[in-house]
């Protein structure tokens, strides 16, 4: 489903270079959700943001159900965006546009009529629980409201590949718990791929499959969560796993 | 400040000139000069539609016709003038110059506007797939909105200014009264008088200005 | 009392079709005279429609392309020098009007004799009015200008200035603000009497009545014949206009009929 | 230190009046780390921002340091607030300004001499681990290197009280292990007084004394990390120490 | 396009008046226009030093002397002309005018930028117990930079427009010459050769502006 070969990413502005990403290799099935974790800074922003094209590496291939994202022509890259939802670190809601209208806002660009909008909004709104804040604007909400708009906005579409930037780490456990189970369900009714960049652990733990460590650019371990996690082999993947005492009991 | 009462109907058919002129030169620099503006900002460099050459050949069109000094401009235009209004006096002909002299201007206020745009936003709405068209409709020009308002305000003003020089043209208008009957006949209460009526509808506009703005901006 | 004319014209609206003549004119005094004569015109059947210019190159150009049925601004030098440097064949100016004398003004001196080496002269700025002050300085013996080049002089026409007099161009509108600003001024008529300065007793030296810039009337040659036009030109130089010009200007304003 | 009565925050814009505090009584006393919990949208960000007086009471007092600051004048509050540092849920940092001048930026506003800020902002720094990109402006950063350029941003002027707002919620583990280690130090060092809302119950297990838990604007329980954690007595508390396994052992 | 010897020295006399005036006004301009914005912004509604009798009389100020028609303007502010310069006529009694119809639109734009500046970072500021004038210096002008240079820009090239109206009290300029000698004294190649000049200055504080403006940007 999704093919990264290679793949590297420098930012250079006169100023300094920054080596984000070197020879990143990595495949996610149709259906997984996987794991991204790594250090501050290490590159996973900037891995998914690739993924989407958000981004243009420097060098290596991008694939997404069988396209090369990074040599689609425009109008291509545009329809294989609208089937990508992705959740923002730092949410970007269009700041003159209610929470209505901000989740209403894939669907219009997806091009649907009206009344169908109307229903999908609503439905995502209630599950989200923002049914009360429906019509504020981002300016009034507070933080985990935003994100939560956020999450709405990135699922409305329908889309075959989410991409999550620590989607729920302004939120409360029992908020959290519950986009996890919305995950969850949606990952296995739709078969929706899903990467995920977490700093919980037990994010990790409860819904992924697979999980990757970055670290200064690198994939340093990847592989099945309970393996990665059970038998850490890197330092960094050890340092990560000491985080989460629940593992070793409640897996 | 007494006026005599053929002043006050010459001031009267002078404030439904200026109304009329800058009516529609207004609207005609709204409607022309957004589109202008965009097209400047998104040519530009690391924008969405990055074309250099495209990019220059606006910029310099603008700029050529900022530099034309408001006269000359009128002179130069005349041909095109009557192509589209049928002759080149009167207030209806004036407008053609004042459109063409402000419209680059407000797309230059436009593109100031947009470049302040969040660009995480833009980004959002790049990764939903949305194009071109619908990222200027719904996110460009939304977010902006107030900023793009306030240059709409400041254009308007600007335009009260600009069509003064209409009388060259026999457009008439506040303005032209203020020059020829107050400053060049040395009538007083007719040069305050006019400026008075101009210092209401400059009011009047950025008040409706600030107004709108204020109720737009949701930041 | 204008607003009296203007309701008995209403009237008279009503009952005739009147013919249209459209007339570009400056502000003072053309189109004040032409205003005192737009009664007169109604009763001959001429509606008289006045448009007022703050441009000197625009009515010949709107009058010779049709857009204006005459225009009464000019002198004859600018006339002829506008339309020779244009190119523009079909104007004829048909008859005088008036004349305003320019004249020398100053705030500070009371004869030229006293101006001072290096002093700051203001003239107009516009072509017309400047060809004709720097005639006006030569004529008064401050300057020397190039052999003929008539109206169309320029302070680059200048060859001789013994006084090395320092030329200033001004907004013809501008000059009697700025007396004070300058040693001498070099103003038309209409803006000194505006100023409250009176030509005759004010000005230090000024155009005799043997000046050449009689004001005209100027039309399209091929309307020459037209009734309406015949009927303005008459009315033009009628005795109305001879004594409104006279009480109203007191003398600054001559008569050129 | 701080004392809060009968505090209540209303926000009203025409359209919807939200009643984000009702009600609020809490003291804090000076050297304490307070923590706060509660779900999204509770009051949390609202109520720590009454604190500095971001937000206006709508009734009620606040006290700080002995001063009524919803009655300081603007000097007064201006001198009171160069003691209070805040971390902000979205950073807030300066656009125009690099990593390390932004980190000077409140020992500019204090009025420190160059050398004297030159110095700090190094050792700031160095503590958050930006070495490599303190040359960097925001827009170049990754989240949780903003969310570090604010907390050493927070922590420059060497405050008498930090507010922080969800100040490791974009941080790594390991990360977020570091600067809980420094807040700890700091508050032990120079008792600093720390009020902190998070969203993970293991950074109050570790570093707070007391804890309250807000629900609908209201505190619903609030008493020493032990004995709240230990002994939850409303059902919402319950629910969060659910989230910690840890707890029962690693304590 | 050809101009004679004696033309080409005037050219380059009317550009350096043209030089001296916009340098002399523009820097006034901003200068006096910045606080005026600052003052505009921030006395209004909700912002930091809210006064709606001060932003009233403010904005009533500069709206004034944006109504004021530019030669009426030069006309009334005479005697503040000759208390600062000496002198009402000449470039640089010019340049009063000029600045006191320039500024107040200026302000108007360092108004719209300094109201898109994040208010977070404002709210940072404030919490960390900066006084209004530390705020100012040092978070709503550099936040709003890039914006003010646009504007600076912009209100550069309108002062362009304006100085053509220098002729009137004898300022000269660029576009005096092309207008007096070029457009009346029907001298095409005057006409032409003046305003490539203005065209060349244009482009050239365009690109400045547009260059200084994507280097401070770090948004
Ligand atoms: N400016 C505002 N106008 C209107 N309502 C507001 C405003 N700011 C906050 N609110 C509302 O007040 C309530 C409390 O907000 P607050 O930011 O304090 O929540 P919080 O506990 O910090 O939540 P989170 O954990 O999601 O950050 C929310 O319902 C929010 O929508
Ligand atoms: N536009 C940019 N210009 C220069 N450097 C950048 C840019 N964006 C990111 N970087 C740098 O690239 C590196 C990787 O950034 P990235 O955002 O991918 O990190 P991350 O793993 O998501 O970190 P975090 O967990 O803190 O969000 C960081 O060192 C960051 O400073
Ligand atoms: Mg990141
Ligand atoms: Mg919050």
């Amino acid at each position: 489903m999704i093919k990264l070969n290679n793949v590297q990413k420098i930012y250079d502005n006169n100023k300094q270079r920054v080596t984000a990403l070197k020879n990143i290799n990595l495949e996610i099935k149709s259906g997984e959700i996987y794991g991204i974790i790594g250090y501050s800074g290490a590159g996973k922003s900037t891995l998914i943001r690739l993924i989407n094209m958000l981004e243009n590496p420097t060098a290596g291939e991008i694939w997404v159900n069988g396209q090369r994202m990074d040599r689609l022509n425009n109008e291509k890259l545009r329809l294989a965006r609208q089937k990508i939802g992705m959740i923002f670190q730092n949410f970007n809601l269009l700041s003159s546009r209610t929470v209505r209208q901000n989740i209403a806002f894939p669907l219009e660009i997806a091009g649907y009529p009206k009344e169908k909008i109307d229903k999908r909004v609503s439905e995502l709104i209630k599950l989200v629980g923002l049914t009360e804040r429906a019509d504020a604007y981002p300016s009034e909400l507070s933080g985990g409201q935003k994100q939560r708009v956020g999450i709405a906005r990135a699922l409305a579409n329908n889309p075959e590949v989410l991409l999550s930037d620590e989607a729920t780490s302004a939120l409360d456990p029992k908020t959290t718990e519950s986009i996890l189970n919305l995950l969850w369900e949606i990952n296995r009714k739709f078969g929706i791929t899903i990467i995920l960049i977490t700093h919980e652990m037990h994010v990790i733990k409860k819904i992924c499959h697979r999980v990757a460590v970055i670290d200064g650019g690198e994939i340093v371990e990847e592989g099945p969560v309970t393996e990665v996690f059970g038998n850490p082999k890197k330092e960094i993947t050890k340092e990560f796993v000491k985080q989460v005492p629940v593992l070793s009991g409640n897996d | 400040m007494l006026l005599e009462y053929r002043e006050l109907t010459q001031l009267l058919e002078a404030t439904i000139e200026t109304l009329y002129m800058l009516g529609l030169s207004g609207l005609l620099t709204v409607i022309l000069g957004i589109p202008l503006g965009i097209m400047l900002f998104l040519t530009d460099k690391g924008q969405l539609l990055e074309n250099s050459t495209l990019n220059r050949i606006i910029g310099l069109i603008v700029n050529v016709f900022r530099s034309i000094p408001f006269i000359i401009l009128i002179v130069l235009i005349m041909p095109l003038t009557r192509v589209i209004v049928g002759t080149t006096i009167g207030p209806t002909a004036a407008t053609v110059p004042l459109i063409i002299g402000a419209t680059p201007f407000f797309a230059r206020l436009v593109e100031t506007a947009l470049r302040e745009v969040n660009k995480g936003v833009v980004e959002a709405a790049i990764s939903m797939g949305a194009n071109v068209f619908q990222i200027i409709w719904k996110v460009y020009l939304p977010e902006a909105l107030p900023s793009i308002l306030s240059g709409i305000t400041v254009t308007l003003v600007a335009l009260i200014g600009y069509s003064a020089m209409a009388g060259v043209v026999g457009g008439g208008g506040l303005g032209n009264m203020a020059i020829v009957y107050g400053y060049q006949m040395y009538n007083t209460p007719v040069m305050l008088s006019t400026t008075f009526v101009i210092l209401l509808l400059v009011i009047f506009i950025q008040f409706l200005g600030d107004f709108l703005a204020r109720k737009i901006d949701k930041k | 009392n204008s607003s009296e004319v203007d309701s008995t014209d209403e009237n008279q609206e009503t009952k005739t079709e009147l013919i249209k003549l459209k007339v570009g004119a400056t502000a003072i005094p053309h189109a004040e005279i032409l205003e005192e004569i737009k009664p007169l015109l109604k009763e001959q059947g001429i509606d008289l429609e006045i448009i007022v210019y703050q441009d000197y190159v625009q009515p010949n150009i709107q009058l010779a392309e049709g857009e204006l049925d005459a225009n009464y601004f000019q002198h004859i030098p600018y006339f002829e020098s506008f339309t020779k440097e244009r190119g523009i064949n079909n104007l004829t100016n048909i008859v005088k009007v008036h004349l305003e004398p320019i004249g020398i003004y100053s705030s500070k001196i009371d004869d030229l004799s006293k101006l001072k080496d290096g002093a700051y002269v203001a003239i107009p700025n516009d072509p017309s009015n400047m060809g004709r002050s720097l005639a006006l300085l030569e004529k008064a013996g401050l300057i020397k200008l190039e052999e003929g080049v008539g109206i169309k002089g320029t302070i680059n026409d200048i060859v001789e200035n013994p006084k090395n007099l320092e030329i200033i161009l001004l907004d013809a509108a501008m000059l009697p603000r700025s007396l004070d600003d300058v040693d001498i001024s070099v103003i038309n008529t209409n803006y000194a009497l505006q100023a409250n300065l009176n030509p005759v007793n004010d000005s230090l030296f000024i155009e005799g009545s043997d000046s050449p810039y009689a004001n005209v009337l100027t039309i399209r040659t091929e309307d020459k014949e037209k009734e309406s036009i015949k009927k303005l030109a008459e009315i033009l130089n009628s005795d109305t206009v001879k004594q409104f010009i006279e009480q109203k200007y007191n003398g600054a304003i001559l008569p050129a009929f």
